[in-house]
């Protein structure tokens, strides 16, 4: 066989993403002076830690072949039985844990409704996002509850003393270096996405498929829910319509960091670079002077970039490695 | 009969795949109202040759042609219009239309510019009834059986009245009463003054339907005649170019204790009482026809599929149902059939794919060791000879020999007890072939047991010390070594009628 | 051959993709002048943020803050999201901290979830005011004073006089209104004692206000409560919408449907003329959404120099009228106007 | 077998079925349920809704999904109005709409077809990038009934023997597209595309082309039904067709096209439509409090991707164990 190393491309989505962060970073710093001052980047941040959190669980899913669309259903109804239970007399703390152990459960029946009667996740997912949202107009009706306790709602919209990183940025910082280590070093993570990129060979090697996506599909809940308590926190109140459309930003931001919607490619980095540059360079076109109607475009055009790209690379690069097949013919035919 | 004219002629074709020369100079002359059997190794380029009479793609160099005017190659479609027809071993129909949809699918029969629906089943109601086939053509084809979708493209073929129909390995999957009623069947197409090619391994077969057969070897074609003028042996001889007993290397066996207990194993529609042993160091044949549930056993013994009733013990510990993992740790390994789409992840490179079942013991403190990952993968890629550029190349670029040599390494590493292997080789060059006998005749003398599912009886007979033969879901007999003889075991295999 | 044009289209495509999201944003950019660097000496910045910048009625509401800046000699910035919730409308209060505004006059898109983000822009110096929607009352400290068309008890009873005046006094009530409103829900709770007290032949459908009840939040949600409310009830003699989008779908159900129940309610002039002038509604009423963008410019300024600090009971002069803080830090405009078919040619051009 | 006995097939019988048992049921609680106005409402409501399920079922069918939808016919709906007030005729304004509808098409078709991206994310990216723009187009304006041509305001206000006109469009453009997905080869070669994409390349199917032809056609339908959208509402704003996407996709699973592709037709889709829209009413006429709406709609669009599974999978085996036994 015709010796002939495939370089390995140096130019992989996942670069790219990073690539723009760092391009946005510059657009907002010296597009606008109000852009790199600490209490507008410690708002950035804020603005991204629901978004960060839930896409580390939803590149889990994608990466393995699955998808979730009723994320911010759940975290709705994390924030509306919040809510509800406090409200109803139950202290704040017992509160939160009533409300991360609702958005559980949640993530538990959608995973049992795709793995145990293999029903396809992108229909589930689009009922039990009306299913969890009409919850929470049960739970709450139409009266939103407001008075929280103000030492939560502060460590919901203070920064940690002298420093621009708003309190959420200690559980997203935690929750986004596991997943990265449980992605990338693990068994579990290797599990992932072999199964994203063949479940029946996952099948043949003794990987519990089933189990493994029931869990990915309970992760997404419980990320969902501790998004929820963020999202609480730093409005100061519960209302049935927290939250809407959050799933759209989550799984564009997750696809614009490379990972494949077809499952079996997909990194951490990647996706974590894209909510980060993505959150930027909103607050950085805002900042100098682009209308709310532009960022629409923008972050529709963003989300077709980050497709056609890699597929004209791939496309480049296959047309070059297929011309170099070619000449190594022709080398045997003159030798 | 006087010197017809011939319908196709294939001469001198070549055709080469980034460097792999699979058609070398083959040649192939079909006559009307004759069934043509085209014999060969796998591996012998029998199924380029196919596709490109399908149109699939384009011969290098060589002449086709049809009546005597060059064959238009190239395009699937050109080819169905010139009247040439190719019937695949799993025909892939449209599950969710109609049969007689399917039959005119993409070319649906018009009144004026709309489809008409009646005239489309009514013709292919005719169509059935000319075949001697009765199906309701208003069902949907999902959950026809493979027998019932092969009859389908024999009616497509014949509703674009093709002149040669060619079937490539169409008995493999069949039960023997579906496999007479597609012999009736291509009897009925050759009196319709068809050419019928037959793809095919099984000169049992060959012999009790075709009039004239082609073999091919190494890409080129090494003799035709007419099937009376020729012996068994003498295909085989053709077909191999070497005598058979070199190919199976048997050793004495050093036979150990029991390690491997399946007791009345059954599943509903599947298979039902299958009981066996097997021993350590012992090679136990499967041997019966595809579609016999040999593989369906295996896959449950595993833990794959889950079973109804019975029990499977590893050691004398009873293995829990349908749990793979368990079976592994209890130190039973399945090579499966289909190696691209159960063996492997083809996207992802050779370490991936080799320590994937050995996960477990590359782990220290949660992660996994990389430069562990790249030593079992080198190891194995020695013990197995594998050709490879670097250990990181994606396994799709490997040949079909490589790639199941990376399914045994993944198995062996997990240093099982009972390795099962299905169809170990099935679809390898010749040289692959016996490196893979030898290793398992090695591992065997060195105490590990194995089970062989093969549908090739030289095989079988050649490494099995024992033989269970299965017949359409019932295991019919255990043969030893000496009882064990083709006739035999195809006897049992094919059940009582032998076909005529 | 279709390799070469695929790749060909696909790199002029990914030019066009480029070239068009930044061209796409190229004229918004000129549209809204950023304040930074031109801002002259004794010129101040306010920042208008409504609920959402592409809805009618806040149009009309700018337009009014335009006037008064204009007249005040400010640079006023129009900036919103483009969806009515909490969490958008925090992205552009935190622009406004940013860019440091003196003034910002905001519609609160939800009572609660914006408190915490203008407690940030009031503990950085921004004078804060809201005008159509205020937050909640246990959070009034954090905006100055808040401009809102009459008292909510007003608006609720008055369009309770306006229904009966049009089934005269007599017959069953039900409502269309967007659930979780703020402004919404304080006037039908001022509704629900008030018709029963003063109408004794009127009644709520269902036989009390919670029943009474049917929640939309669009056009399509607001037409199916209208379906609703006539499937349950077929003998509702009037549905009130306190809410423009409520009222239009209302008129437009009653019209297509022919049906003989009256409806009235908080309407724009200029998307209600048709059906004042087609007898569909005698009577609808509205403050005037610019008067409430106007006087909130005015509190602003007044505000930022002083006397005026938004207590109960201090006043401010915006145009040729002065405005008293009444309890909760609240300055009402007065009692809504009502249009009818006579004066409805008038207004139906204002707003 | 003619084209209504071909539609009634199994696939569309649990539709049928749902919407029969929850009318008699909900009339049989609260007999005013039966009144011609409560029916007049169901049909009324639910064009816009059916016409874009029909419009969905040619992209579903091949295993697709067009998000764009909401924004194209919310767009259109704005544009019709706008240019008709600015003196444009009828004509031109519904030629206007369906272009604009197209050209969405046709880029998420170029997309699908011949760069080969998923249809998920690219219908995605346009359902932002049409909205973008819609806003920035229709930024504060808002269509009042002066400004919407007569002849829909017309069309929105009148019945023919008592049944809306709005609604016997979407039935005349479901016959029309049922006899095209039934009749015409191009459309049946999107139900071979769906149901085994691999083989349909093989069979000679031109994929590439049908795929674009079949989003130009989805999204002309929902340009075009911007006018039936501007006829109900006889208004319009840049809150038109919010949201709207997951209600048509909810539709077409609950009317048994299946998400799987290869099955299910617009006649399916029109019942999913209809179903959900009489839930709505079901619901308050029941006196369940409004609340429980979004919830119960949730559980009926999981009931039906259960029972469209179940279906799938039971169909008629030929035995594989030999052909006797």
């Amino acid at each position: 066989m015709s010796k002939f190393s495939i370089r390995k491309s140096l130019f992989t989505w996942d670069k790219g993403v990073v690539l723009f962060l760092v391009i946005s970073i510059l657009i907002g710093s010296f597009g606008s002076q109000y852009f790199a001052t600490a209490s507008n980047l410690s708002f950035v941040i804020q603005s991204i830690a629901e978004i960060a959190i839930i896409a580390t669980a939803m590149a889990f899913l994608i990466i393995s072949g699955e998808i979730d669309l009723s994320v911010a259903s759940m975290m709705a109804l994390t924030s509306a039985s919040i809510g509800y239970a406090f409200q109803a007399g139950v202290p704040f703390e017992a509160s939160i844990l009533i409300g991360l152990l609702v958005g559980l459960l949640a993530g538990i029946f959608n995973g049992v409704l795709v793995t145990v009667f293999g029903l396809p996740s992108l229909a589930v997912t689009i009922a039990t996002l009306a299913l969890y949202r009409g919850l929470c107009w049960v739970l709450l009706e139409n009266k939103p509850v407001n008075q929280l306790p103000t030492d939560w709602v502060a460590l919901g919209n203070e920064n940690i003393p002298n420093t621009f990183l708003p309190w959420a940025t200690i559980p997203l910082v935690l929750l986004a270096g596991v997943a990265w280590f449980v992605l990338h070093t693990t068994k579990l993570g290797r599990w992932v996405f072999v199964i994203g990129t063949n479940p029946v060979a996952a099948k043949f090697s003794g990987i519990p498929v089933n189990r493994v996506k029931l869990g990915l599909f309970a992760y997404s809940g419980l990320m969902s829910a501790v998004a929820g308590v963020i999202y609480t926190l730093r409005f100061a109140s519960a209302s049935p319509d927290g939250g809407a459309g959050y799933e759209l930003s989550v799984i564009a931001a997750v696809l614009f960091g490379g990972v494949a919607i077809a499952g079996g490619v997909g990194t951490m980095w990647g996706v974590l670079a894209a909510v980060i540059s993505l959150g930027v360079i909103r607050s950085a076109l805002q900042l100098v002077g682009f209308s709310a109607n532009a960022l629409l475009v923008v972050s529709g055009g963003l989300l077709l970039i980050s497709v056609i790209l890699p597929r004209v690379t791939e496309f480049v690069r296959s047309q070059r490695s297929r011309a170099s097949i070619q000449s190594n013919n022709k080398e045997k035919v003159n030798t | 009969m006087e010197p017809q004219k011939s319908v196709l002629e294939m001469l001198g074709a070549k055709k080469a795949f980034g460097g792999v020369q699979a058609l070398n100079g083959a040649t192939l002359q079909l006559f009307p109202g004759e069934i043509h059997a085209l014999l060969g190794e796998n591996g012998a380029g029998k199924s380029t040759l196919l596709k490109a009479l399908a149109g699939v793609h384009k011969i290098d160099s060589g002449t086709i042609t049809l009546n005597g005017k060059p064959f238009l190659q190239g395009s699937t479609r050109a080819a169905q219009q010139q009247g040439v027809a190719v019937i695949y071993q799993e025909p892939s129909l449209f599950p969710d239309l109609t049969l007689a949809e399917n039959v005119y699918v993409g070319r649906q029969l018009k009144k004026g510019k709309l489809v008409d629906w009646k005239l489309m089943q009514r013709e292919a109601t005719k169509l059935f009834k000319e075949l001697g086939v009765d199906l309701d053509v208003n069902r949907i084809a999902r959950g026809l059986s493979i027998a019932d979708q092969q009859i389908v493209e024999i009616i497509k073929a014949l509703s674009i009245n093709a002149q040669v129909i060619v079937m490539d390995e169409p008995t493999a999957a069949l039960s023997s009463k579906e496999v007479n009623r597609l012999f009736s069947v291509a009897r009925t197409l050759r009196d319709q003054d068809c050419a019928v090619v037959f793809v095919s391994h099984r000169l049992d077969e060959v012999f009790a339907l075709c009039d004239k057969m082609t073999v091919m070897r190494d890409g080129a074609t090494v003799g035709s005649d007419l099937i009376s003028n020729v012996s068994e042996s003498q295909i085989i001889k053709m077909m191999v170019g070497r005598e058979v007993s070199e190919l199976f290397p048997k050793m004495q066996p050093i036979l150990g204790d029991v390690v491997l207990k399946v007791e009345n194993l059954c599943a509903a529609g599947q298979f039902v009482d299958v009981n066996f042993e097997v021993r350590k160091g012992e090679i136990f044949g499967f041997a019966g026809l595809v579609g016999s549930g040999r593989s369906e056993v295996v896959r449950a013994i595993f833990g794959v599929d889950s079973y109804d009733s019975g029990s499977v013990s590893v050691d004398g510990m009873r293995l829990s149902k349908g749990k793979a993992s368990k079976a592994m740790s209890a130190g039973l390994a399945l090579v499966p059939e289909d190696r691209r789409l159960q063996g492997l992840l083809m996207p992802s490179s050779i370490a991936t794919n080799t320590s994937i079942t050995v996960l477990k013991k590359l782990v220290r403190a949660l992660v996994i060791r990389k430069k562990g990952e790249q030593e079992v993968a080198l190891k194995w890629a020695k013990i197995l000879q594998l050709k490879y550029a670097s250990l990181n190349d994606a396994v799709e670029r490997l040949s079909g020999g490589n790639q199941q040599k990376i399914v045994l390494g993944k198995w062996l590493a997990t240093d099982p007890k009972i390795l099962i292997v299905d169809e170990p080789t099935r679809g390898i060059d010749v040289g692959t072939k016996s490196e893979v006998h030898r290793l398992l005749s090695q591992r065997a003398q060195e105490g590990l047991a194995i089970i062989m599912v093969s549908s090739e009886l030289p095989e079988v007979l050649g490494m099995a010390d024992r033989i269970l033969v299965m017949r359409e879901g019932r295991q019919v007999a255990i043969l030893s070594r000496e009882e064990a003889t083709s006739e035999k075991v195809i006897s049992l295999a094919a059940g009582a009628g032998i076909r005529a | 051959m279709n390799k070469k044009v695929v790749k060909r289209v696909s790199a002029v495509l990914f030019a066009s993709a480029l070239a068009f999201g930044l061209a796409g944003c190229a004229p918004a950019a000129e549209e809204t002048p950023t304040a930074e660097g031109t801002t002259a000496a004794a010129s101040l910045k306010i920042a208008i943020v409504p609920k959402a910048i592409n809805i009618g009625y806040f149009t009309a509401w700018n337009e009014g803050a335009q006037k008064a800046c204009a007249e005040l000699n400010a640079i006023c910035d129009y900036i919103g999201p483009n969806e009515i919730t909490g969490a958008a409308q925090v992205e552009f209060i935190n622009q406004v901290i940013q860019q440091q505004y003196d003034i910002l006059v905001i519609s609160a898109a939800d009572q609660n979830a914006i408190v915490p983000s203008l407690q940030k822009a009031r503990d950085a110096g921004i004078i804060i005011v809201t005008s159509d929607a205020d937050v909640a009352a246990e959070s009034k400290d954090s905006r100055v004073v808040s401009i809102l068309p009459s008292e909510e008890s007003r608006i609720g009873t008055a369009q309770v006089d306006w229904m009966a005046e049009a089934i005269d006094s007599t017959g069953s009530v039900a409502i269309i209104s967007p659930a979780n409103a703020a402004n919404q829900t304080a006037w039908i709770n001022a509704m629900g004692p008030y018709l029963t007290s003063q109408y004794p032949e009127m009644s709520w459908v269902g036989g009390s206000l919670e029943k009474a009840v049917f929640y939309a939040n669009d056009p399509t949600e607001s037409s199916e409560a209208f379906a609703a409310i006539l499937a349950q009830y077929p003998d509702v003699a009037g549905i009130i919408s306190p809410t423009t989008v409520g009222v239009l779908a209302a008129a437009v159900e009653k019209k297509a449907k022919r049906a003989a129940v009256k409806v009235t309610g908080l309407g724009l002039p200029s998307e209600m003329a048709s059906y004042i002038e087609d007898g569909t509604i005698e009577k609808i009423g509205l403050w005037n959404p610019l008067d409430l963008g106007y006087v909130a410019v005015y509190a602003g300024v007044a505000a930022l120099n002083g006397p005026f600090d938004g207590a109960v009971g201090s006043s401010f002069p915006a145009g040729d009228k002065t405005y008293t803080v009444v309890e909760g830090n609240i300055a009402y405009l007065g009692d809504p106007y009502t249009f009818t078919k006579e004066n409805i040619a008038e207004f139906k051009v204002i707003y | 077998m003619n084209f209504f006995s071909r539609a009634l097939r199994i696939r569309e019988l649990p539709g049928l079925l749902g919407l029969f048992v929850i009318y008699v049921g909900t009339g049989l609680i609260n007999p005013r349920f039966f009144s011609p106005s409560v029916l007049n409402d169901i049909l009324y409501g639910v064009a816009i809704v059916a016409i874009l399920a029909i419009a969905q079922t040619f992209v579903i069918v091949m295993r697709h999904i067009d998000l764009s939808v909401g924004s194209v016919i919310g767009f259109t709906s704005f544009l019709i109005g706008d240019l008709s007030s600015q003196g444009y005729s009828l004509g031109a304004v519904l030629a206007v709409a369906a272009l604009v509808g197209a050209a969405v098409g046709a880029l998420n078709g170029f997309l699908v077809a011949y760069l080969g991206l998923p249809s998920l994310v690219v219908t995605l990216a346009t359902l932002y990038i049409v909205r973008g723009i819609f806003n920035q187009v229709g930024a504060g304006k808002t269509i009042v009934e002066s400004m919407v041509p007569k002849e829909l305001n017309w069309l929105g206000l009148n019945r023919l023997f008592g049944v809306p006109y709005l609604f016997i469009i979407a039935v005349v453009l479901m016959v029309v597209a049922g006899v095209i997905m039934h009749k015409s080869r191009a459309a049946r070669d999107l139900y071979a595309i769906g149901s085994n994409p691999s083989a349909a390349e093989l069979v000679g199917i031109p994929v590439k082309r049908r795929i674009l032809l079949a989003f130009v056609a989805t999204g002309a339908v929902s340009g075009l039904a911007g006018a039936v959208m501007l006829a109900r509402f006889s208004s319009a704003s840049t809150q038109s067709g919010l949201g709207l996407e997951l209600l048509v996709v909810a539709a077409c699973v609950v009317g048994g096209v299946s998400i799987a592709g290869g099955s299910g037709t617009v006649f399916g889709a029109v019942i999913g439509a209809i179903l959900l829209q009489q839930i709505l009413l079901s619901i308050g006429a029941l006196g369940i409090p409004q609340f429980w709406q979004l919830a119960v709609n949730g559980a009926l669009i999981i009931g039906a991707i259960g029972l469209d599974r179940y279906l799938s999978t039971r169909v008629k085996p030929s035995n594989i164990m030999g052909a006797e036994s």
